[in-house]
């Protein structure tokens, strides 16, 4: 067979910073004008404003003209991948898979982008019956009893579950005798990020010899005292831990409640869920899962299942439905409610994608969708452990099922280069890979999660960059230690990211630091 | 599982020789021995019970799109709702470029191979702060609210105390998301608020600022829509007292009306929506959290900053500044935490302020005030009808009080509706102070042709 | 004319101090002096009197918006026109793949920096070639009429003929474009067909071929949806006459029908719109010519060409054959003429066929039939109502008879409208030997429920 | 200043043939099924199909999944360039300008998208509308009285113009005698191939020595055998012919109509009409001066406008409007029509962003994009014959309107090299220019037209880029001759695509002519 490898090359540009472009007195729109009439009414309206409150210097905006700005953002925009040029399977843990593109015409539809939240109910039927009918679907891909779609992502999830448990704990008058949450080293951060700043003391299990959490730390970790756990399963490792059952029931016996991040659901839909596994909860992400797209970083939804004895404590306000008369409602009478997350009700355009993406599968699409997730990633794995210097993380535990943490330690070993040079590197190849979370307990760690969306072609011309880059680091040091070399730009000096004397976070910190490219004044 | 015979055209190894295949690469029969850790009692026992689904594209649209059509939108109907939330006229070039694949399914690439987004949310950055006139801007977060919410325990951990006191003409959807985010962290209390005026009542504030408040916070525009002239004075009580002062604002009106920056307050926060994101029924919210570039301030912030840096080759680069912050970096020790938010709006936002520069912000928001002036006018002369109150000037929004119309908001608002109209936001539970008052809201789509169509109606319908 | 002080967002030049500079530069003091070789009585007197413009964007969408909503559309009623047009579920990739802004704004680039559009249309070369069973396809001309035409005058000047035989089953609307191009350059003269099958005449046919004719033209299917079955005989009396074989078929039919190659055609020609394009209101077209690859048909294409190179580098590299040919290289001594035409929809087409792949098109082709023959089944089973003629198998469209009805076309369809149904294309001016017939199309998207709704309605307004 | 040139590199994937990408049993997209009622009433429908006529085989369609068609699609484009990613301003006699992007918005409504072109006109009211404006606007633009939307291009407008010019002659009974048309050797080649294919003989008149049609040829040329003339005017050079009433005027004293090509009417919107300058008809390229998107290729319009007194050679149908009712209808009732020229009735959504582009800037704003289109280029030209080896065709004509065909003359005598070397190389940096259309009577000619979408920081860096190219054919002689080195591909062998041996014109064909890359079976 001969070499799938592309001679890549990535848009390069060396497009200016948007304010060089700006020219003194371009218009890049123009804005409706008051009539004639209400300007003779009211004047020119800005004398209006009280005095001190008045802004009479124009706000330094670059300008532009319209084929400027467009032009300006198509650059960047083409030097930049996404799921849809690229396969991005090396994003570990956040699902990247193809967002049909139907689903992008309902969610551009202006039947969706132009609804005010305060509408009459009447008048949004059509988005509350999505709401609902998602609700419905949920009910059985997670075996749980209600929901909110108002999280605004899967670190938001996190947060509509720790507000869960504190209203309900609350509720039983066990608050201030409740004030810790069990997590996993390999859960999500957030897992860990969001109770504590939520106020709860957060004890993190390590893993075992097999890479799950540790069960006698946990039996330890376990009192009176735990207001919840906050599990990932499969965790990052791509590990499920087969006695997640056994870790409920624990909790349960000590009235804690069992709270389960689904955010990556992917290797699991039909097979086994929430329910079974014995949480009261869990959250989906519909940009992962449900294959909304990422937006470079949301808007986004980590939709909330929780069990029918939570149903009250749910954020406000839920979907309902008249029976009589089949119409929808947002019911805002929950009161023992835990409150709002997020303004209004959730992001209706991605609640949206993922209903149409469920019924366009079906139960057996969405369960193929796993299945095909969890054989990818074991084919994947086989042929990567072939690549010299690499390895599994928890080898004794070879079982994995939609994703693998792999470690680079031995390439580190025998060529110095680790899982950064190779992730500079790869940029070379029109793709790119993820180094894993923090802290890094695998050494030199990356992160595999090839979705059900790539083809064994995919998956083996990216498996054919991996050996090379792999060999490059044998055999061609100099490759990597210059890498990239074909991509948008070169080796970035992080210095000026990490030192406060040198940061520039805008354009105009950066002028007052620099003069010339990057000339310290 | 029975192997099925569909191929998906979203899973290509659904074919069944592919998969066949692969099963044999990877040494198994089938997939489920790929699953043997997932023992018997946690399966799912037999199939989810889902619809049938629309395998075809054409009959899911059908579908879809049949439910869809069950909405009415801001378009069809004419629109005088606000309340956090507005319908500003989106620049078309906008969801061009946040249409653009590129952008939409790109996530979280490294500065090498995702390069544009760097640069883009870098120059939404800048923008933004320009626009509020402070020197850092984050990466959005979630929404306007947990803007604020975040604000206020940056703080809290830079004053080191734990109180937040919250103008009570603060928006009440907002409060409930900041209350929550505060639980238990932080204790919250209400300032009073003048009715005749609008404006924050300083006595109040002065009883409550005490060495246990960390932050003042109030809303320009308040959520009635007046411009809180005071900033200068609160500022100066809170820093008086130790606190801090953050200031949510609205920015599309920040062409013509000071940023928050230039009356003292330490850090502004507030929502991009009117910054060229639709509306999405709420869902195109996202937050801004401005502040000066003071490291004590940027090493509080929990959201991913951009910074630009120099390469190799002399190109800009681009990376995460001071990434140890981060929940992603630090876990259970970091500043609070970072996940997935609404990049893409900000994304959105930095291509409606560029196509809007200084002069189209200035534009935006003198035809904001010109015709809510003409609309406040107009309105407040059908009788029974008030727009007096609150007196301060109103940009963008204003209390229309019906009570002595004897009529309730509520079924006002319906008679309106059958008239093709979205009356403005009913007030009476949030504020029964105020009687049966809505809300209105003018945004720059809206015509003199409209307010009059309104006032005809109103006046139909009142008598 | 008096400098104006508005800039103009597409005008970025507009600016009166760039403007001013670059006069300046340009060595003149106004842009008049720029423009002397106009003499004064070639110079328009006065302003050109043209409405207000809308110049801000959210007004002009407003103004556009206000007009387009008085249209209704092919997806809010139920609609059964066909007659050239078809409403064909189109792909979302397709409209997201044509509307990327490298494709969409993109003219005539070289090979080096446009090399992607070289390769798609290449590619849509390709498959459109596969799916006809044959080895050359062109760049899209204009449409399916010209195409048609187009093939006819490349039969002309192979063969040395000037006369074309049609066959008197032809698309009217099309018929009207041919005898535009042909004239005055070839004749043309009607094969007449059969009522009853619907199929062509050749007793006729041969009483017309002679040693003047260059081509015989036929459509399959043909305008009244039947299938042209006698082809392989049309074509050997062609061929035996020494004329050309020239069949106009849609591409939508060709999962399950024969292509033209496989029954004697020389030269097949159609319309692209079925193939992933949106009607347009008639706009959506774009036409194919497929011919074997000898060099004797690909040097008559007037068309452009694309075809693979190598390069020095080994990548595929493309660029125009037989460049020659074309008006752009030789003027008035080109075959035919070249221009701009229907590029992207050759892309969109490119995109749908690559999504629909082999068992995708005979899918289609399989469910349009089967809802067809149900449709004109329980329609020609109302009383009064005839489908049966023309007997042959139809596909997609076929003739339903009214005229025992005793009503006209025009009323039945006017009734079909005010309950949200279009109904079939009128037929009773085009072919009055039909009396009042219309000409209903079935595709794809039309369900079981829409057919039996059409039937309900049409019991109704019947009885 | 520091150099504007960009060290840019296209975006190079190296992009397989979407047939190497087939793999079989995949589907990119599924199909309504038959229902089962109508499956048991009629089959499989496909036995019903008359066996002769039944294709038993499937297509050789690739077969592809959706995110791989997608991604395969996505390359292609982001190899391609187009005006909202460069300069574009060396597409002469084209009109690259900025579309702007609202206008798609109107264009993709399914307002539009979604109307079958034999809907009863009452629910076609509002694209009828725009079609009667369309008209109305034109008016004023031309001079003219009447309308056709029918032309689907620059060219076809052409082809409506002979079409109209054998009716009104065929009505007259002169259409034996006249036989003839005029057109201009810088005229665009349409002019002279469009009426050859229509059956006229050609008369293609000389420039004189500033560049203008030759008066005196054209008087010799000019007789009762005239049946029109075709001028585009300011011609392919940009030189406008200040005595073209005089040419109009000789010819309707012969009896001829006067036919004008203003596809290109970028530099005389609002200052020069084809009304005043005597010519019977003329027709405009929509998607040229009137911003519609070019796409490739099309699809366009080339409106057509003419006197009243041909008004009833029009294409059917023409769009009309009932005063009393105030409905707008089509009317096909023009038994002197010239008959068809395209499919239905023209591509609506070009005409609707002509529309909506004209309806943005009214009067004023279109004499602004046309007085800046003059002003960019003679800006640029000023600037473009400082380049070493770069002159202007006709210098003894200095003057140019909206844009220039230059001359490479010198540098190919100088350095070898010429005017596709140029060609070649450019694409290092971007953008692309034109060689000019042939015949080259201009040696090693290219034109420049940079029309008012363009700030003059874009024209100063397309400026430095022509410099620095030429700076190379004298000082780099190889940087040259192995162009291009940043773009998509390298050097392309145009024998296989001229050599009816070699040349493939689909896969298929080079299937059966190659094996492997290029190598000849
Ligand atoms: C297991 C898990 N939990 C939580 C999250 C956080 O979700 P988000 O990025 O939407 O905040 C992720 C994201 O990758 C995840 O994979
Ligand atoms: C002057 C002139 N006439 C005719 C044409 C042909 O127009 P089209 O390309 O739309 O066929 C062009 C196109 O560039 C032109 O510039």
């Amino acid at each position: 067979m001969t070499s799938r490898i592309r001679p890549f090359h990535h848009m390069r540009w060396n497009e200016p910073i948007i304010y060089q472009l700006s020219v003194e007195g371009q218009r890049g729109i123009l804005v409706p004008e008051a009539e004639k009439e209400i300007e003779q009414i009211v004047g020119d309206g800005l004398s209006s404003i009280p005095g001190n409150m008045r802004r009479k210097d124009l706000p330094n905006l670059p300008e532009m003209a319209q084929p400027q700005v467009v032009r300006h953002f198509n650059h960047l925009s083409q030097e930049n991948l996404g799921a849809d040029s690229n396969i991005d399977i090396g994003q570990g843990t956040c699902t990247m898979k193809h967002s049909p593109k139907i689903n992008e015409v309902f969610a551009r539809s202006h039947k969706i982008t132009d609804l005010h939240p305060y509408q009459d109910c009447s008048t949004v039927q059509g988005i509350l019956e999505i709401f609902y009918r998602t609700e419905e679907l949920f009910r059985e891909i997670s075996g749980l009893d209600r929901c909110s779609v108002q999280p605004g992502g899967g670190t938001h999830g996190v947060v509509a579950m720790v507000s869960m448990v504190r209203a309900w704990h609350r509720d039983r008058g066990e608050d201030q005798q409740r004030d810790e949450i069990i997590t996993t080293l390999f859960s999500h951060p957030a897992d860990a990020a969001v109770p504590k700043a939520k106020g709860y003391k957060v004890v993190i299990l390590p893993p075992d010899e097999e890479g799950l959490p540790d069960l006698e730390a946990y039996k330890n970790a376990l009192s009176e005292k735990t207001a919840a756990i906050f599990f990932t399963n499969p965790e990052d490792t791509g590990i499920f831990n087969s006695r997640i059952l056994e870790f409920t029931e624990l909790a349960h016996q000590k009235g804690a409640l069992c709270c389960y991040d689904q955010a990556n659901a992917n290797g699991l839909l039909g097979i086994a869920r929430a329910r079974e596994a014995g949480f009261d909860m869990s959250f989906f992400n519909l940009h992962k899962t449900f294959s909304s797209p990422h937006g470079c970083g949301g808007p986004a939804t980590g939709l909330l299942m929780v069990d029918r004895k939570l149903g009250v404590y749910l954020p406000v306000p839920v979907v309902r439905r008249n029976e009589r008369t089949g119409r929808y409602f947002l019911d805002f009478n929950l009161p023992k409610s835990c409150g709002k997350v997020k303004a209004f009700f959730g992001v209706a355009p991605v609640v949206l994608r993922a209903y149409a993406w469920i019924m366009s599968l079906g139960a057996d699409g969405l369960e193929e969708a796993s299945r095909i997730a969890v054989l990818n990633n074991n084919y994947f794995m086989k042929k990567m452990l072939k690549v010299r210097g690499c390895s599994i993380s928890f080898p004794r535990h070879p079982g994995r099922v939609e994703q693998v943490r792999y470690s680079w330690e031995k390439l580190k070993e025998e060529t110095g280069f680790g899982t950064g040079d190779v992730q500079r590197r790869i940029a070379d190849f029109g793709t790119h890979y993820w180094a894993s979370h923090e802290p890094w307990v695998i050494p030199e760690p990356f992160t595999i999660e090839p979705s059900e969306s790539y083809s064994r072609d995919d998956i083996d011309e990216y498996l054919e960059i991996m050996e090379q880059i792999s060999r490059e680091c044998y055999e061609e040091p100099e490759v990597i230690r210059h890498a990239p070399h074909n991509s948008t730009v070169h080796h970035i000096d992080h210095e000026y990211l990490d030192d406060p004397g040198k940061w520039a976070i805008t354009w105009r910190e950066y002028s007052k630091k620099y003069t010339g490219y990057f000339q310290e004044r | 599982m029975a192997e099925k015979k569909r191929v998906y055209p979203y899973i290509p190894n659904s074919e069944p020789r592919i998969r066949e295949a692969m099963l044999r690469e990877t040494g198994v029969d089938s997939v489920d021995e790929l699953l043997t850790d997932i023992p018997a009692e946690l399966r799912m026992k037999g199939r989810m019970n889902l619809p049938v689904p629309f395998s075809a594209e054409a009959d899911l649209k059908r579908h879809v799109e049949g439910i869809l059509s069950r909405n009415i939108t801001s378009g069809e109907y004419l629109s005088f709702l606000g309340a956090g939330c507005y319908d500003h006229h989106i620049p078309a070039v906008v969801d061009e470029i946040i249409g653009r694949s590129e952008f939409l399914t790109a996530y979280a690439g490294e500065p090498y191979e995702d390069h544009g987004r760097f640069q883009a949310l870098f120059e939404y950055q800048s923008m933004m702060a320009e626009l509020l006139d402070f020197d850092v801007c984050n990466v959005p977060t979630y929404d306007g609210a947990q803007a604020a919410s975040t604000s206020l325990r940056m703080a809290s951990r830079i004053t080191g105390r734990k109180k937040a006191l919250l103008a009570g003409n603060m928006n009440p959807d907002r409060l409930r998301v900041v209350q929550t985010y505060l639980d238990p962290v932080m204790s919250v209390e209400i300032i009073g608020w003048e009715r005749d005026s609008g404006l924050l009542d300083l006595e109040d504030l002065g009883s409550r600022l005490a060495t246990d408040v960390a932050a003042v916070y109030f809303e320009n525009p308040s959520y009635l829509g007046a411009i809180e002239d005071q900033g200068e004075k609160i500022a100066r009580m809170a820093r008086e007292a130790g606190a801090l002062t953050v200031v949510f604002v609205d920015p599309s009106s920040l062409g013509v009306i000071q940023p928050p920056s230039r009356y003292g307050a330490d850090i502004a926060c507030g929502d991009i929506q009117p910054l060229g994101i639709h509306m999405n029924y709420g869902g195109g919210v996202g937050g801004f959290i401005c502040t000066r570039s003071d490291r004590k301030y940027v090493e509080e912030y929990p959201s991913r900053l951009f910074g630009i840096a120099p390469t190799s080759g002399k190109e800009w680069g681009f990376g995460d500044v001071a990434w140890e912050r981060t929940s992603f970096a630090n876990r259970e020790t970091a500043k609070e935490f970072v996940g997935t938010h609404a990049a893409l709006w900000g994304i959105a936002a930095a291509v409606y302020l560029a196509s809007m520069g200084p002069k189209g912000m200035a534009d935006l928001g003198k035809v904001i005030i010109q015709r809510s002036l003409y609309a406040r006018k107009v309105i407040g002369e059908i009788p029974g009808v008030s727009t007096s109150t609150p007196s301060a000037f109103c940009f963008k929004e204003f209390v229309v009080d019906l009570t002595r119309t004897g009529r309730k908001v509520g079924e006002i608002n319906e008679k309106l509706l059958s008239r093709g109209i979205f009356g403005g936001k009913d007030l009476s539970e949030d504020f029964p102070e105020l009687g049966q008052s809505a809300l209105f809201c003018i945004t720059e789509k809206i015509t003199m042709r409209d307010i009059d169509r309104l006032v005809e109606v109103l006046g139909d319908i009142l008598c």
